[in-house]
């Protein structure tokens, strides 16, 4: 007998109906509203911070000055002439000026003398000269030069010379078409043009004197850098590390423009002038032909290895210092070894051109730390006795100190956050590099500190030996990068990465550092919200200027690093800031705007953020940058009233 | 002992139209709807599953064309007859539809057709979503080929490996259709286990006790638990896929952290058991033909269902053994091996126990066992070369050649085609009333199985001899050219076997000898009923007294009375001992399944061209479904007396 | 070149071992499926008696029990033979696992693309790490360890004669190692489907004694030489003046893409499109003219070139030692 | 039961859908043996719309790759690896101009883009005449119209195997082209 259970009338499907509708609809909406959600989760786009004045770093200490202050010396320092006749002021490359007019009080009433447009609207990266009465300024692509009377009222311009590169060099100009400035020598002007041409130009008449064809653009040669003239030659590098060029550094006979010498930078050493004389400190760099074996065949040909840097002359010594940049391409597993002499610092002796010594910074770049920054040349006190050294502030993040005649390393401490090498072995002079960091193909690699232009890129720092400090404008940028297999097609980019950069720890993209050389640590800090592409000035009146991306030409204190003045200029700033003597005898400081440069090239190619890797990475760290500049070309000169 | 008859007026002879009879009024309120219309809306388990075997039936003649043509293209080398796209399409959708569209639904819908009249039961347990699982299942088979027609088939193979199958390359929407038609089969499968289930375990006819579920049920209750658990990871993985292609997401995208290896497993962790859930209902149908032919109930019926299951267990610890190529840990591949190799332990129990009821029975050798024979036959060297395939050395040696193609149709064409067509010949008079012709059915037999080793077993030796598989052509110095002829000509032989089983079955429809209520004096109560059995299967529920349920020797079947005669009512009995338990009533004929399947279907179709699809879909669908679940007002409830004889 | 290569015709020790354990499994697959059939015939054949007798099934309690002994044998049977089964296995995988101890291994790393193969042998000094394309010379006696790459999508290194197979997965570091025996040209494929043209992307596996693959290895190392006859170095401003250097690398001129295989010594080559054409000047103009009527959907485009430039193309490409 | 025949039922299935998806065939055929001709038809090419009198009307030079998936991501491959991204990136620009945006400073029909890559243009552009088939450069067209959402969303490339650094071209918002006079555009401020 079954019992009689009421027939149950709940129909099990209803329910197990409900619940099926419900979740249907709900994933469905899931799905419809996640659309296109762009893939930033890395991009740590730092939230724009409102364009306040730098604050002034943590560690501010009340000391005054560097341990060194005073006792720290300039080799070959000329007595202060009031003119600025090289980029980097002196041979030492110091940028430090002996006038003294302007001082920590009466910085604040800097007022604006007069200014000049360049009518070109691209990167303004160079550093005017000013030779007696005039001023000579030189303009990015198609770079014309300027010579501007200093002694009538607004210093008119008394003539322009246009060497009308090839327009086709822009197409192989890997960062911004840029220039880095003019010398003046035996009353020339030495200069570069961005399709491979040194030229030289009458001082006073404007008139060209030679022209000398260097490079090949369809080799994806350019030039950027300002030359040298050492000894009358004419010493001038390429650059193109990105388009799978053979790097070299050439010197020209400054009166008749002949090659004197051509020392290439991969290859056999014959043609790296490597003879007799080469002594390089350490074992890894020493050998033969390195510049064949550290490379898988025939690859040194597409090797890189520019030299679109700066240059220091130490007459003692007889010796010229100059980096080289990194090898080709930016994905290491294409080129296993060491891959000689790329991100390598060289002494050669300036009539011959053979290496003295060499140094390779960083043996196999894996993160294109380009080797090419400023060697400033000083001698210190170091462990009781006075070392003859050369300081430089490196890419990879370390302020390297080394003996200048030997190459030894004394020291090499980080000046920003770094994470990709954790140390440099003093004893065989290679840094530790941190496997994790290593770029893979076909996988990204996060969070890399710091990011390709490094700790500092070009950008010029300043040493004044009266604070015996050195000023350090440079950039706080990680990044995360993909490897791809590269394809050498002459005359198109070698590349081989994917790159996305970003602001590094802290948030703030840009740094200006006050460092110690002979403590080994930085005295002050101003953090500002982009990176600092401008060069630093430092003058006997302890006041040190640079200019931010949006526009800020700044003046601090060189002791403590306090704002002392800042003024709003046309365009963000990356240029070198000078100062003269004017014919009225008062002292004047002048500044390039308009920005642009790999880092402002967001805003001069009229990059388009959405694809965060555009601009080889850099567009994705500055997407702000438009809202805070537009493009410019002026050049401005302050004085006080 | 000879099955004993029903009671006339249980099986519904007497004059079944007239509405005083309980068979006419039984008729009156279980039959379809008239027309087309009432072929829409119908939700009787016997329509909808013959519906789905003759679909099946049509996308495994569609793949077998494929699959001539593939043959005819590697009959030579270096033929120009179809082009690598056209090609890669071919086999592509072969595979597919093969594994997706036939197997799968194919078993499934004997399962619904006969689990339902085995137990002694009136209907499916969920006839709305029986119907809904038929129509979506149509619909994905019907994308898939609009696609192939339309030079549009995806082209990645039927196991879809990323990154080939990726964004990046498998550019425009093939790949995206192919992951709908897998998330559209899915459901239909899902759904038809979940009937089989909850059938089985609450509607079995009273006495029908656990241990006395007929082997055919227990192998379909078996594969519908490893469809529950195997086919949602292969929906995760397909529908991965498609929003990885087209909302990029980075399942798969090694760069940003994905993992190709991650497909690999997601897939053949379903996979493996995919070919396991073909293969247990072969079982079960070889169960059903080997009792009623050797005249015995099958020996070692626990032993079978034991293994059954185990066989269901142990199937989800195998998939690794298609991976052994690829960068796993050495040690875990040898524990695939091991685990690979016990499966083989409980699928040689089952076939030795076969062997002892043929070798201790009085076995007539009619066609369905001629079938069996050769099932026996033709899966043992499927296994036997799945022992080359799970040992990692050999493995790393014959994976990836022909010798895979050979193994595969091995164990399916012998595993799960054969019973298949043995229980076709078994069961068409039950279905259609009529029988079958036993000199054809012999012959197509015949044909089937020499087609089935000249083709196959040359493409075991071709994968000794090296050659990769899914490859459009090979060149002419690479010696394989002979081989492969004999395995096209083998293909031609399959395909006029099947033409003269195509022939038998024509024939017999139209004109073949009424077959009656129990034509080979089976042992389960689907014998009890008419041929075809009547739409409400059962006038009065049978009581079942032991395993076999007409072979015991009591005298007339007893039966339960008492169930409405005035609407769709169905009695559910407990677990364990299917105690009775309580009356359902079923619902009535609706067109709203057809109306959710067709949502899903614009869902589903519109969401790979836009993401706003799912939405607006969604949105239909929620719909459908809400009118699926809408209360019907309840009719009268009128109390009646149940009484059950003791 | 033929492409004999069945996994019996073994020319190394993995490939040999596995080659045995093959052998070992067939027979053991043969006499079980001889048992099984033995066992069906007789049960066949007593039930047809039994029908003759017109006996009723016989399903009383002795022939049930007998029946059950005779299946719990056969059970354990199979369990000791799929016991022996594995162990076997085993002990191969163990025996065809790489030597660890092996001397100065040969690395070679290997770069599946969309239908052609790159190496790229490895050396202690950078300046003798060598790349080619669909050709891999081997020393005979030596363990080669081969690290497999892939940057698009999966593929399977395989060579019948040498070892079983390993698939190339972007994304993982995959590795295999390979020893011949015996000298020998061998044609090696890909075994996973990877595309339009999976089936005809092979590659030429040489090996040869120790000192002929070091004269081979030094004369791949180095450049290319400009071509001196005119017809030559017409042909070598075809190369880089039309699609070719888009695409193809020459070392030691202007040609530096690896879109496609690398030529440097294409004429030293056996065969040409991925081990599809025999190495012939006919079967090279034939390829260069249109390679879609060879290999459909192949990434390389037909070249319309001029009959003259052609053949300067071709006299260049043969100077390509 | 009377039941229409299934086979009937099944054929009309078959021809609708069929007649449905028929447009999809064209956007998924792949085209390979493309006999190349040795100057693709792009000649007879206008680039600026200002013309004396009345201007003629525009003339369609039909890409074959126009629409087509497969042609589009050959275009996408090729555009990777013949260095193209080193200067235009993925679209956002660098040393070249970006191509995601809607300035077209050369046109931003097929045949103007493949007349920009044969000629190359003076502030950089690489000339490539003779060093890409026709049948490539009117996929590497396609390609280049897609990353500023003129090609048809179905057939436009998905994510690629890649760092992801934009939203992938089958997701890019349209942007109605806009010829514009040189490089020196004002910057591009933040997008939303």
């Amino acid at each position: 007998m079954i019992d009689r259970r009421a027939t149950r009338h709940i129909r099990p499907t209803y329910i197990a109906a409900r619940a099926a509708v419900t979740f249907l609809a709900l994933a469905a909406v899931g799905t419809a509203c996640t659309g296109g959600s762009e893939q930033t989760a890395h991009a740590k786009t730092s939230p724009p911070k409102t364009a306040q004045p730098g604050t002034v770093g943590s560690d501010t200490l009340v000391a005054k000055s560097g341990v060194g202050a005073g006792k720290i010396t300039i080799p070959g320092a000329a007595p202060e002439d009031g003119q600025w006749l090289r980029p980097a002021k002196d041979y030492a490359s110091t940028r430090f000026s002996g006038l003294d007019q302007i001082t920590t009080t009466n910085a604040s009433q800097l007022k604006l003398a007069w200014s000049f447009s360049t009518g070109v609207m691209r990167g303004q990266e160079s550093a005017p000269l000013v030779v007696g009465g005039t001023m000579y300024v030189v303009t990015p692509y198609p770079n014309i030069l300027y010579a501007l009377d200093l002694t009538k009222p607004g210093a008119p311009a008394k003539w322009k010379y246009e060497p009308q590169p090839l327009a086709a060099a822009q197409g192989v100009a890997c960062c911004d078409v840029v220039n880095r400035g003019a010398v003046f020598a035996d009353g020339k002007i030495f200069y570069n043009t961005l399709d491979n041409q040194a030229v030289a130009v009458d001082a006073n008449t404007g008139k060209e004197v030679w022209r000398a064809q260097l490079g090949d653009i369809n080799n994806g040669e350019t030039i950027t850098m300002a030359p040298l003239v050492v000894k009358g030659k004419v010493l001038v590098g390429n650059s193109g590390g990105e388009l799978g060029i053979r790097g070299w550094l050439t010197a020209l006979d400054a009166g008749t423009g002949k090659i004197a010498w051509r020392a290439y930078h991969t290859g056999p050493d014959s043609l790296v002038l490597i003879g007799p004389r080469f002594k390089p400190f350490y074992k890894t760099d020493q050998g033969k032909d390195l510049g064949v074996s550290s490379w898988p065949p025939d690859k040194w040909k597409q090797g890189g290895a520019g030299a679109w840097g700066w240059i220091s002359y130490d007459a003692a010594l007889d010796l010229i210092y100059y980096g080289t940049a990194n090898p080709g391409p930016w994905n290491p597993e294409q080129r296993p070894g060491d891959n000689k002499w790329s991100s390598t610092t060289f002494a050669r002796d300036p009539d011959t051109g053979e290496a003295v010594w060499a140094y390779q910074v960083t043996p196999h770049d894996l993160h294109d730390y380009d080797g090419i920054n400023e060697s400033i040349l000083l001698d210190l006190p170091w462990n009781g006795q006075t070392r003859r050294v050369l300081v430089r502030p490196e890419r990879d993040g370390y302020v390297y100190v080394q003996d200048r005649a030997t190459g030894e390393v004394l020291a090499a401490d980080t000046f920003g956050v770094v994470n990709s090498t954790s140390g440099v072995n003093l004893q065989t002079g290679r840094p530790a590099v941190n496997q994790e960091k290593e770029p893979q193909v076909g996988r990204v690699v996060r969070q890399i500190c710091p990011a390709a232009p490094g700790t500092k890129d070009w950008q010029p720092s300043a040493f004044s030996p009266r604070t015996g400090l050195l000023y350090i404008p440079h950039q706080n940028l990680c990044m995360d990068v993909e490897s791809v297999d590269a394809n050498y097609i002459a005359g198109t980019p070698y590349v081989g990465m994917n790159v996305k950069m970003y602001a590094g720890p802290g948030g703030h993209r840009g740094v200006f550092d006050a460092w110690d050389p002979i403590a080994r640590k930085k005295v002050w800090s101003v953090t500002e919200n982009f990176p600092v592409w401008s060069g630093a000035l430092v003058t006997a009146g302890d006041v040190v200027f640079y200019g931010t991306m949006d526009g800020w030409f700044k003046a601090l204190d060189a002791r403590s690093g306090k704002l002392l003045w800042q003024s709003k200029l046309g365009s963000g700033i990356i240029g070198q800031p000078v100062t003269y003597r004017g014919p009225d005898g008062k002292q004047y400081v002048a500044i390039l705007a308009g920005v642009g440069g790999w880092s402002g090239a967001i805003v001069a190619a009229g990059i388009d953020a959405r694809d965060s890797s555009a601009a080889l990475g850099f567009a994705n760290a500055m997407r702000d940058l438009p809202n805070a500049t537009t493009k410019g070309g002026t050049l401005y000169v302050f004085g006080l009233p | 002992m000879s099955a004993r008859p029903l009671p006339a007026e249980h099986t519904g002879e007497s004059d079944p139209k007239s509405i005083e009879s309980v068979h006419g009024r039984l008729e009156h309120v279980w039959r379809n709807g008239p027309g087309l219309w009432g072929w829409l809306t119908s939700v009787n388990h016997k329509s909808i599953a013959l519906r789905s075997i003759i679909t099946a039936f049509a996308f495994f003649a569609l793949a077998g064309v494929e699959a001539a043509l593939m043959r005819a293209q590697l009959a030579r080398p270096e033929s120009s007859l179809i082009g690598p796209d056209r090609y890669n399409q071919l086999f592509t959708v072969h595979g597919s539809t093969m594994m997706f569209l036939f197997a799968v639904p194919m078993v499934q819908s004997v399962a619904l057709y006969f689990v339902p009249i085995m137990i002694g039961t009136r209907n499916v347990a969920f006839p709305r979503l029986n119907a809904f699982g038929y129509w979506v299942y149509l619909i994905g088979g019907v994308l898939l080929y609009a696609a192939l027609f339309t030079n549009t088939g995806p082209d990645q193979g039927w196991f879809s490996y990323v990154p080939l199958a990726g964004p990046e390359f498998s550019p425009g929407k093939r790949v995206d259709i192919w992951a709908q038609m897998i998330t559209f089969t899915e459901i239909a499968a899902i759904v038809a286990a979940i009937e089989v289930i909850v059938t089985v375990f609450k509607q079995r006819a009273p006495g029908m006790s656990l241990n006395r579920v007929p082997l055919f049920v227990w192998a379909m209750v078996v594969m519908s638990f490893m469809v529950l658990v195997a086919m949602p990871y292969v929906a995760t993985a397909s529908m991965m896929l498609a929003m990885d292609r087209l909302i990029a997401t980075q399942f798969f995208n090694y760069a940003e952290g994905g993992d190709a290896l991650l497909w690999q497993h997601l897939f053949w962790f379903f996979a493996h058991p995919e070919v396991y859930i073909i293969f247990i209902p072969g079982l079960g149908m070889v169960s059903s033909i080997v009792a009623t032919f050797s005249r015995r109930p099958v020996f070692g019926y626990t032993a079978i269902v034991l293994s059954t299951v185990s066989i269901g267990f142990l199937s989800f610890g195998l998939w690794v053994h298609h991976m052994f190529a690829t960068p796993l840990p050495q040690t875990g591949q040898s524990f695939f091996t091991a685990a690979s190799a016990m499966i083989a332990i409980p699928t040689g129990v089952t076939i030795f126990c076969w062997i002892a009821t043929i070798w201790s029975g009085r076995p007539r050798f009619d066609t369905p066992m001629l079938y069996v024979v050769g099932f026996i036959a033709l899966f043992t060297i499927g296994g036997l070369s799945g022992l080359f395939l799970s040992a990692v050395p050999v493995d790393l040696q014959l994976t990836d050649t022909f010798f895979l193609p050979g193994h595969i149709h091995y164990v399916l064409l012998g595993g799960m085609v054969f019973p298949l067509f043995g229980a076709l010949h078994y069961w068409f008079p039950k279905v259609t009333g009529r029988m079958m012709s036993e000199r054809l059915g012999k012959v197509s037999f015949w044909l089937l199985f020499v087609g089935v080793n000249v083709t196959f077993f040359p493409q075991l030796l071709l994968g000794a001899a090296g050659m990769p598989r899914r490859v459009y052509t090979y060149l002419a110095d690479t010696g394989w050219g002979g081989l492969n002829l004999t395995s096209s000509i083998g293909a031609g032989l399959l395909a006029v076997g099947l033409l003269v089983l195509v022939v038998n079955i024509a024939r017999s429809l139209a004109a073949g000898p009424p077959a009656g209520a129990d034509p080979w004096g089976g042992e389960t109560l689907e014998w009890a009923v008419s041929s075809p059995a009547p739409d409400y299967n059962f006038a009065y529920i049978p009581i079942v007294h032991g395993r076999s349920a007409l072979w015991a020797d009591t005298g007339d079947l007893d039966a339960v009375s008492g169930l409405r005669e005035d609407r769709r009512e169905v009695l559910q009995t407990t677990m364990l001992d299917a105690e009775p338990d309580s009356r359902h009533e079923h619902p009535d004929p609706t067109i709203v399944p057809l109306l959710a399947a067709l949502a899903t279907g614009v869902t589903l179709i519109w969401g790979i061209f836009d993401p706003i699809g799912f939405a607006v879909g969604g949105a239909l669908t929620f719909l459908a479904l809400g009118a699926w679940g809408w209360p019907q007002k309840t009719k009268p409830n009128t109390h009646e007396i149940v009484e059950v004889p003791k | 070149m033929t492409w004999a290569g069945s996994i019996f015709d073994t020319a190394g020790g993995p490939a040999e071992r596995i080659a045995r354990l093959t052998w070992f499994l067939i027979i053991v697959s043969v006499v079980t499926y001889l048992l099984l059939l033995v066992a069906t015939g007789i049960a066949m054949r007593r039930a047809r008696a039994r029908r003759l007798r017109e006996q009723l099934a016989d399903t009383g309690p002795d022939t049930e029990s007998r029946l059950t002994r005779n299946i719990s044998i056969a059970a354990i049977a199979t369990t000791l033979i799929l016991l022996v089964y594995v162990t076997a296995t085993a002990r191969t995988g163990k025996a065809i696992a790489w030597p660890v101890n092996a001397r100065q291994p040969l690395t070679i790393e290997v770069t599946g693309h969309q239908w052609w193969w790159q190496f790229r042998y490895r050396d202690s000094v950078p300046s003798n790490w060598l790349t080619t394309s669909n050709e891999l010379h081997i020393p005979v006696g030596r363990p080669v360890r081969v690290i497999l790459l892939s940057n698009d999508v999966i593929h399977s290194f395989w060579i019948p004669e040498l070892h079983g197979k390993q698939d190339l997965i972007p994304g993982h570091r995959n590795t295999t190692w390979i020893q011949a025996d015996r000298p020998g040209v061998w044609k090696a494929r890909c075994a996973e489907f990877c595309g339009h043209q999976h089936a005809k992307m092979a590659f030429d596996v040489v090996a040869e004694s120790p000192a002929r693959f070091n004269q081979w290895y030094v004369s791949q190392l180095t450049s290319a030489q400009p071509p001196t006859d005119s017809s030559a170095r017409r042909g070598h401003d075809v190369f880089m003046q039309r699609t070719c250097i888009m695409c193809h690398t020459i070392s030691g001129t202007q040609a530096g893409s690896s879109v496609g295989p690398e030529l440097t010594h294409i004429a030293s080559r056996p065969s040409i499109a991925a081990g599809t054409l025999r190495n012939t000047r006919e079967n090279l103009g034939r390829w260069i003219l249109n390679p879609q009527l060879i290999k459909p959907g192949v990434r390389m485009p037909p070249n319309a070139f001029p009959p003259a430039d052609m053949n300067a193309l071709l006299d260049y490409l043969e100077t390509l030692k | 039961m009377r039941t229409i025949s299934f086979g009937q039922l099944w054929r009309r299935a078959v021809a609708v859908a069929a007649l449905a998806l028929g447009l999809a065939c064209k956007r998924e055929e792949r085209r390979f043996n493309a006999t190349s001709p040795s100057a693709p038809a792009y000649a007879a090419v206008t680039l600026d719309t200002l013309q004396p009198g009345v201007p003629s009307p525009e003339l369609s030079v039909k890409s074959p790759s126009e629409g087509n998936a497969y042609d589009i991501s050959q275009g996408k491959q090729l555009f990777e690896q013949w260095n193209c991204s080193g200067c235009h990136s993925h679209g956002g620009g660098g040393m070249g101009p970006p191509l995601m945006d809607n300035e077209w400073i050369y046109g931003s029909s097929p045949e103007n883009i493949v007349a920009t890559i044969v000629e190359g243009r003076p502030n950089g552009m690489p000339s490539f005449r003779n060093r890409i088939t026709a049948n490539q450069l009117w996929q590497l067209a396609a390609y280049v119209r897609s990353m500023s959402g003129l090609e048809a969303k179905a057939p436009s490339p998905g994510r690629d195997d890649d760092m992801q650094y934009k939203v992938d071209e089958q997701r890019t918002p349209i942007r109605t082209p806009r010829a514009s006079s040189s490089r020196n555009v004002p910057a591009k401020s933040e997008r939303p």
